[in-house]
């Protein structure tokens, strides 16, 4: 026996004479690890540059206004794509919430049954989401594309075509209130974010879900329950849209059909930007939520720079496809 | 004036609407407005076919299709761009049946009539208002709809014209909401970001857009009175922010009222009288006390406007009645 | 006719090959043997142009060779039968075997009537029966495997590259592929024919090079060599005895029943199963590929749901097994096919080593990483994985290396039945002893071990007690020394020659 | 050689290849949809009526004809929308109503549809990022040149050219018609042409088809390429259909040529399905709205079918997908 662990020894010493990683291949996986956390500092740099405007502490704090909608979504986007999934209804799910939230007497005593009636839509969604993916094997991508559309009609029934009512003032408080320079939909996001890492980082769901989106077979034979964690990703990540929507509607007072309207591309591009392969089993919170400041950082530093509307699009195209390249490989 | 007696028939007639679409209040109260023109004249309209392209030009286009397909007598088209519809009604009309174009129009006058309430003159109101409020000299950030669209563009290029006649108004940005408040917040707080206290006057193409903006500013710091000047059009919020911050306003309407009247007219072509190429609705014009210019004056007092404990996105030029209210809204109409 | 020289390539923190060398003559068929992990596989991909080598030397037929990519390689008649199956899963049997030499009609049209028509002459000539209009992810691993070969032989290559050909098929279609093998030999064609199935060198190859870690340690004539010189050249020390003796004083018939299926149905490929598992035995449970094993394991892990019969294990009886309470039972289950069963390819060594015990590394709702670096430590040492450390992602690991993984995961679990279906396939001889020492250690705590291999001389070596399978019915009970090879195929073929 | 042909023969007929129970599938909806309508009007049947629905699929089938090419290689393009857009106004803008201008305007925009798509196919083949990323960002820049040229329709066709989109022959569009054959034969040179067979594999299993030295990064390359050129194809339609080319006129198809791929049959993680199942899903969807609009079922309620179609159509299909 002790000969045998003598010779075990040797031979991990060997392999480990063996490897002599290039310092190439280190610092490509670091890239590929913290690169849209470089991508995030050298673009606050250059934003900097090009706009002394830029860190006023105004256009700061209305930055960070403005990224943490986005930021939400992308967290419960991140989740369904770890489970080799895509939720192109997210936006459809923002709009019903908030649409849903200027539905009540716009007083704060119905700040709790507005998120209440929010986050079950948001159950809702979810499960029917993960339902036809899980149970039905629906492509995620068609899946949510026709919840997407239902739930559309679904509101435009409710609303009668457009909603009208107002937001109560406790939700526009969180949605765009500041105290000193710090929003209050900061909070909002640290609420979600941080419970959120911990889970998917350092508890054992969180490690279930990310076996089972790298290969799902392996999951099921482990015993997990596979089907019960990629349909809670959906319901987790419709929930997320719904409180986004509310942060979102409050944010201005006024909601209308189409609060949301494109965050189900962006947050898609935000989490992959942040590290997320669409094929499953890869990415941190962190990552996503770079991903977002990034994706409204673009849109932002055009407008300081004065160039007009069309520069804003054609740079996030270009900001998306050159950081993709950079570190985002498939 | 157009002689319509070619298109003389014998009620009942079944008329087509092809509405662009829905999504905000205004065209919500309106779509509420000629299902009430319907139900006004039920004794002679046997039926009134809606369809609805969802703001998408190719369903627009099929849909004129089909409601011809189901043998209307008449079509009232609210066109969603004004190019686009221009050869499928083109081709109604050649077919013999009488189109009116109603808020939208389509590019070419292959239409019998068009009932509306005139963006360019809108837009130009607006453009006079602010110059003259200016003395000709000030920093104006042009506040658009959605990039394209008609009423949008119809409203900001002639508003430019008068813009571009005075040297010392700068045209500081023009950007755009896509008559969202979300939208319109984001963009502004960036460009309030950037020109703080030189912008002197927003341009705005509707008022869907200008709680958005004014919160904006609130935002960055701008105490009431310190606010620049807004137009507006149509909404009770922005009008109720403007006695409460002081800003000073002009409001002129779009009234959605036009597409009740739009009905009238369908029914007078079907009995061959003839009618106007062009039929204006009147817009309310309504200015914030004292800021009334020598051609800008308001048709009502400001305060008489404003439906206090209204909604802010609530439509204050409908005619539907004091109760009416989108949401809760049934109009009976043949169908 | 292939030259290799100097290669060298390396993989981030792997050194695969250095200072490599291989030569291969026209109309022989040159073994490659090592090690897992010995570099064999990253040879074939850098001689068929899938890898750029980071040194050294191609040259074919006296001209130095770089590939662009495979496309190069393949246009200079190299063909390569990986290790990896490399099939269409929904393209037709047919379009497999043809595929970019489909035959034409008159327009220039492809003639897929043709090309199953000679399809199904090719297949007919390996000796197997498949209608080449079927989807080839239909067909059985075998199967696939043959359409592999037939692919190759379609191909009329001048060099044909077999990387573990015989992993998955078995006696008669590997006879039939030896006979191919040899004739197209005869033709001319340079043959690299790399296998852990050692008898097979000595039965088909003429001369064999010996790879590890990386590096070339010897080519010489089989005829010169004998097996055991050749796993000490593979190994680097002597490997004595292959299967650790039977423990002294085990009783087959008095140890205790740990698990007992009755009368298990999956399918029409299980058809009424009864066996006991017995507590500190190794049992056996051969048969040819497709007689029904692998769903029969899964069946009693949970993995496929029963269509009737039980389960009886620990004093309770289950008609329906979930794999979570197979695992809070106590079992184990090392799967065949370790890519897509088994490993959770984008996680570390520690990470799935710790996949079906997460408790054991948790402190409260946290997941103890510290805790799981150690138990990963533990076991990197204990089974000798050959890996940086926990951290190490197991995709970049060989074959042999990652199977341990799976073992040292499920030897957690499985405090009564440990289930290894195939547990040795693509392992190289060194680690195949070490899992066979393993086997045992966890055989003497008491756990119930099932093997499922389809290698003669290991079920036989290995197995305390062996049942053999035959088209979903278990067709005899063999124990101790009643253990033979000869038994074992009467058992698992008999049908199919009287058929 | 005679034992050949015995085994050549399958022992069974397979019963039903999930291609053809697609076909069916979609055949029977409409027959349902066609039951209902016949009920309701009268004029539902009318041969005019159905030529209006054969007609008003033409655009999204055309522009689902590129997707499906990349969504079988198991990519997608995400760049029609503007694509469609951006070329829209440059046919218009660049006619602007001079017949002499057509035959260049065209070509140079078929061109311009072929030039953008190869640009994404090398994105995707050269950078390695997934194409659903390189085609959002490709649609993005699209859409802003588009902006840049005109934020307004701009130009016009001459006499004619809406021929195109509203000629008939015998009773029938002639845009319809073209599209149909442009279907057989895409069809056919997928069944019958290695390239069309390198397609499917790529999508099938691209690891193997590189081992196998197929020409996976030109067999990319060229379905983003093609993508483009029916999305030229498409705003050229759409030009001849509206009288002009507008900033906005193609937004909507990113998301919705996805919709009758996938109804179609057509598996998103590549590899399985057959363009004919795209051209009837597209005349499902079209033969839908055509229903409803007979109905006078309010706009909600015909979202709502929509999604519902989508998901009945996908639902009741049990083949297991690899992944998104
Ligand atoms: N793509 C890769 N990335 C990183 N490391 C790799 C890669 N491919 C192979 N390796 C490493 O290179 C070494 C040689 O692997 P290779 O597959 O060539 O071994 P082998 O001799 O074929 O082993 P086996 O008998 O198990 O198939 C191993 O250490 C393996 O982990
Ligand atoms: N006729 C068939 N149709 C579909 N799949 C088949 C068929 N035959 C075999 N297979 C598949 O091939 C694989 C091998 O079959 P099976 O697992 O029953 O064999 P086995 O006895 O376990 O042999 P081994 O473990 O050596 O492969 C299984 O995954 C099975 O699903
Ligand atoms: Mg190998
Ligand atoms: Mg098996």
């Amino acid at each position: 026996m002790t000969v045998k662990a003598a010779s075990g020894q040797g031979f991990a010493a060997g392999t480990l004479n063996r490897s002599s990683p290039p310092l190439r291949d280190h610092a490509l996986a670091l890239l590929g690890r913290y690169g849209i956390y470089l991508f995030f500092v050298g673009f606050l740099l250059l934003a900097g540059l090009l706009a002394p405007s830029f860190f006023s502490r105004s256009n700061l704090s209305n930055l960070i206004l403005q990224i943490v909608p986005l930021a939400i979504v992308a967290c419960g986007q991140a989740l369904v794509i770890l489970v080799r999934g895509l939720d192109l209804s997210v936006s459809s799910v923002m709009a019903t919430a908030a649409v849903a939230a200027t539905s009540f007497s716009g007083h704060d005593a119905d700040v709790l049954p507005i998120v209440l009636v929010a986050l079950a839509i948001g159950v809702m969604t979810g499960l029917l989401n993960g339902f036809l993916v899980v149970r039905r094997n629906v492509s995620p991508f068609l899946a949510t594309l026709a919840t997407m559309i239902v739930l559309q009609g679904l509101r435009f029934g409710w609303t009668h075509g457009a909603p009208s009512g107002l937001m109560p003032p406790l939700l526009r408080v969180i949605g765009s209130g500041t105290w000193g320079f710090v929003p209050v939909n900061l909070l909002v996001l640290v609420a979600v974010a941080v419970p959120l890492a911990t889970v998917l980082h350092k508890t054992t769901v969180g490690r279930r879900i990310m076996i089972t989106g790298g290969n799902p077979l392996t999951g099921r034979l482990l015993g997990y329950r596979t089907d019960a964690l990629t349909i809670g990703a959906y319901v987790v990540c419709s929930m997320l849209a719904a409180v986004a929507g509310l942060v979102l509607g409050g944010y201005a007072q006024i909601v209308d059909n189409w609060v949301g309207k494109g965050f189900e591309l962006d947050s898609i591009v935000a989490a992959v930007l942040g590290g997320f392969a669409l094929s499953g089993g890869r990415g941190t919170i962190g990552g996503a939520l770079a991903g977002s400041a990034v994706l409204v950082l673009a849109s932002n530093i055009v407008l300081l720079i004065g160039l007009p509307i069309q520069f804003q699009i054609i740079l996030k195209g270009l900001v998306i496809v050159f950081a993709a390249a950079c570190y985002a490989k498939r | 004036i157009r002689d319509t007696a070619t298109y003389k028939k014998a009620p009942p007639y079944v008329i087509g609407f092809s509405n662009a679409g829905l999504g905000d209040s205004w065209r919500v109260v309106a779509l509420d407005e000629i299902k009430q023109g319907a139900q006004d004249h039920k004794d002679v309209i046997k039926k009134l076919i809606i369809t609805d392209a969802g703001h998408d030009d190719a369903k627009q286009v099929s849909d004129v299709q089909d409601l011809v397909s189901q043998g209307v007598d008449l079509l009232i088209v609210s066109a969603n761009t004004e190019k686009a519809l221009d050869p499928v009604v083109t081709r109604a009309m050649k077919r013999g049946i009488p189109v009116i174009m109603l808020d939208r129009r389509i590019a070419s006058d292959h239409f019998v009539t068009y009932v509306n309430a005139s963006d360019p003159m809108m837009g130009r109101l607006w453009a006079q208002w602010i110059v003259e409020k200016l003395h000709g000299k000030g920093n104006i950030v042009i506040l658009a709809g959605q990039a394209g669209s008609s009423p949008s563009e119809n409203r900001m290029n002639p508003a430019l014209e008068i813009f571009k006649q005075y040297p010392d108004i700068h045209i500081l940005d023009t950007v755009y909401s896509d008559w969202s408040p979300v939208k319109a917040k984001q963009v502004m707080q960036a460009v309030i970001a950037k020109y703080g206290h030189s912008i002197n006057a927003v341009w705005s193409a509707h008022g869907l857009q200008v709680p958005g903006s004014i919160e904006a500013f609130r935002e960055a710091g701008f105490k009431p009175g310190e606010i620049p000047m807004h137009t507006t059009a149509d909404v009770n919020g922005p009008l109720k922010m403007a006695v409460q911050y002081k800003v000073p306003m002009l409001e002129v309407g779009d009234p959605p009222a036009q597409y009740r009247l739009a009905i009238g007219v369908a029914l007078k072509v079907l009995s061959g009288a003839p009618v106007p190429c062009v039929v204006t609705v009147n817009s309310q014009i309504a200015v914030t006390p004292g800021d009334e210019t020598p051609s800008v004056k308001g048709d009502l007092p400001f305060k008489d406007m404003i439906v206090p404990n209204g909604a802010d996105d609530m439509l204050i030029t409908n005619d539907l009645g004091p109760d009416y209210t989108p949401s809760t809204a049934h109009i009976e109409y043949p169908h | 006719m292939l030259l290799v020289s100097g290669v060298s390539k390396s993989f981030p923190g792997v050194r695969a090959l250095s200072d490599m060398q291989l030569e291969v003559r026209e109309g022989e068929i040159h073994a490659l043997v090592g090690e897992n992990g010995a570099g064999k596989s990253t040879l074939t991909k850098i001689i068929a142009g899938v890898q750029p080598p980071d040194t050294g030397e191609l040259r074919l037929d006296g001209k130095p060779v770089h590939w662009s990519g495979p496309a190069a390689a393949k246009a200079a008649g190299i063909h390569v039968i990986y290790q990896e199956f490399v099939l269409f899963p929904h393209l037709s049997v047919a379009e497999n075997i043809f595929v970019g030499a489909m035959p034409r009609t008159r327009l220039g049209l492809l003639d897929h009537a043709a090309a199953e028509r000679s399809a199904a002459a090719l297949m007919a000539r390996l000796g197997v029966s498949i209608d080449p209009r079927r989807p080839a992810s239909e067909l059985s691993v075998a199967d696939q495997q043959m359409v592999e070969i037939a692919k190759a032989l379609v191909e009329r290559p001048k060099l044909l590259i077999l990387d573990e050909p015989t992993a998955v098929i078995a006696g008669k279609e590997v006879e039939a592929l030896f006979e191919r093998l040899r004739r197209l030999r005869d033709e001319g064609v340079a043959i690299i024919y790399i296998s852990h199935r050692l008898e097979e060198i000595f039965e088909i190859c003429d001369r064999v090079t010996v790879v590890k870690d990386g590096q070339w340690v010897a080519t010489t004539p089989v005829s010169e060599v004998t097996r055991d010189r050749l796993v000490s050249l593979m190994v680097g020390r002597d490997v004595a005895q292959l299967f650790p003796p039977r423990p002294a004083g085990l009783d087959a018939a008095t140890a205790p029943v740990v698990l007992r299926a009755e009368n298990v149905r999956v399918g029409h490929r299980v058809r009424g199963v009864s066996l006991e598992l017995r507590g500190g035995l190794i049992t056996g449970l051969a048969g040819m590929v497709g007689a029904g094993r692998s769903e029969l394991a899964m069946a009693l892990f949970g993995g496929l749901s029963m269509d009737g019969g039980s389960v009886t294990i620990g004093g309770a009886t289950y008609t329906r097994m979930i794999p979570a309470r197979a695992i809070a039972l106590g079992m184990g289950f090392v799967t065949e096919d370790r890519k897509s069963e088994g490993l959770a390819m984008l996680q570390d060594v520690g990470a799935n080593i710790s996949a079906a015990t997460l408790h054991d590394v948790t402190s409260g709702p946290f997941l103890d990483r510290a805790r799981e670096r150690t138990m990963a430590q533990a076991d990197i040492a204990g089974y000798r994985i050959a890996c940086r450390g926990p951290g190490n992602a197991v995709s970049t690991m060989s074959g042999g290396n990652q199977q341990k993984v799976l073992i040292a995961r499920w030897a957690h679990t499985c405090s009564r039945v440990l289930i290894l279906d195939e547990p040795t396939r693509g392992v190289d001889v060194g680690a195949r002893t070490e899992i066979y020492r393993i086997m045992r250690e966890i055989a003497a705590r008491g756990v119930a071990i099932l093997m499922i291999s389809s290698e003669l001389p290991e079920i036989v070596g290995m197995s305390d007690r062996l049942y053999v399978m035959r088209e979903g019915v278990l067709t005899g009970l063999l124990e101790r020394d009643g253990i033979t090879e000869e038994r074992v195929v009467d058992l698992a073929t008999h049908a199919r020659q009287a058929a | 050689m005679s034992s050949t042909t015995i085994s050549g023969k399958p022992a069974v007929r397979r019963p039903l290849t999930p291609a053809t129970a697609r076909f069916l599938m979609i055949g029977m909806l409409m027959a349902i949809i066609v039951a209902i309508g016949a009920l309701v009007a009268d004029r539902f049947l009318r041969p005019a009526n159905l030529a209006n629905v054969f007609e008003q699929a033409t655009d999204l089938a055309l522009v689902a004809l590129g997707q499906s090419l990349t969504v079988l290689t198991g990519g997608i393009d995400l760049s029609v929308g503007s694509l469609i857009s951006l070329l829209s106004v440059l046919t218009s803008g660049l006619i602007d109503g001079n017949g002499a201008m057509v035959l260049p305007v065209c070509a140079g925009v078929i061109l311009l549809g072929v030039l953008v798509g190869t640009l994404n196919g090398c994105g995707v083949v050269l950078l390695k990022i997934h194409p659903l990323i390189v085609t959002l960002g490709m649609g993005a820049v699209l859409q802003g040149v588009a902006l840049l040229y005109t934020r307004s329709p701009v130009g016009g066709i001459p006499d004619g050219f809406d021929s195109i989109a509203y000629g008939r022959i015998g009773g029938l569009s002639v845009g319809g018609i073209a599209v149909l054959l442009i279907f057989v034969a895409v069809a056919v040179l997928l069944r019958r042409t290695a390239t069309g067979r390198a397609i499917y594999a790529v999508g099938d299993d691209r690891h193997a088809a590189t081992l196998l030295g197929l020409k996976v990064r030109r067999v990319t390359i060229l379905v983003y390429a093609a993508s483009g050129l029916f999305s030229a194809l498409t705003a050229i339609y759409l030009v001849a259909r509206f009288g002009s080319g507008q900033p906005y006129t193609g937004a909507d198809y990113t998301l919705s040529s996805v919709t009758p791929v996938v109804v179609g049959g057509i598996v998103l993680s590549g590899g399985r399905g057959n363009v004919l199942g795209t051209l009837l899903g597209a005349y499902l969807l079209a033969l839908l709205n055509n229903l409803l609009n007979f109905l006078h079922v309010p706009t909600q309620i015909q979202l709502v079918a929509e999604g519902l179609i989508i998901m009945a159509a996908v639902a009741v299909h049990v083949e297991r997908e690899k992944r998104a």
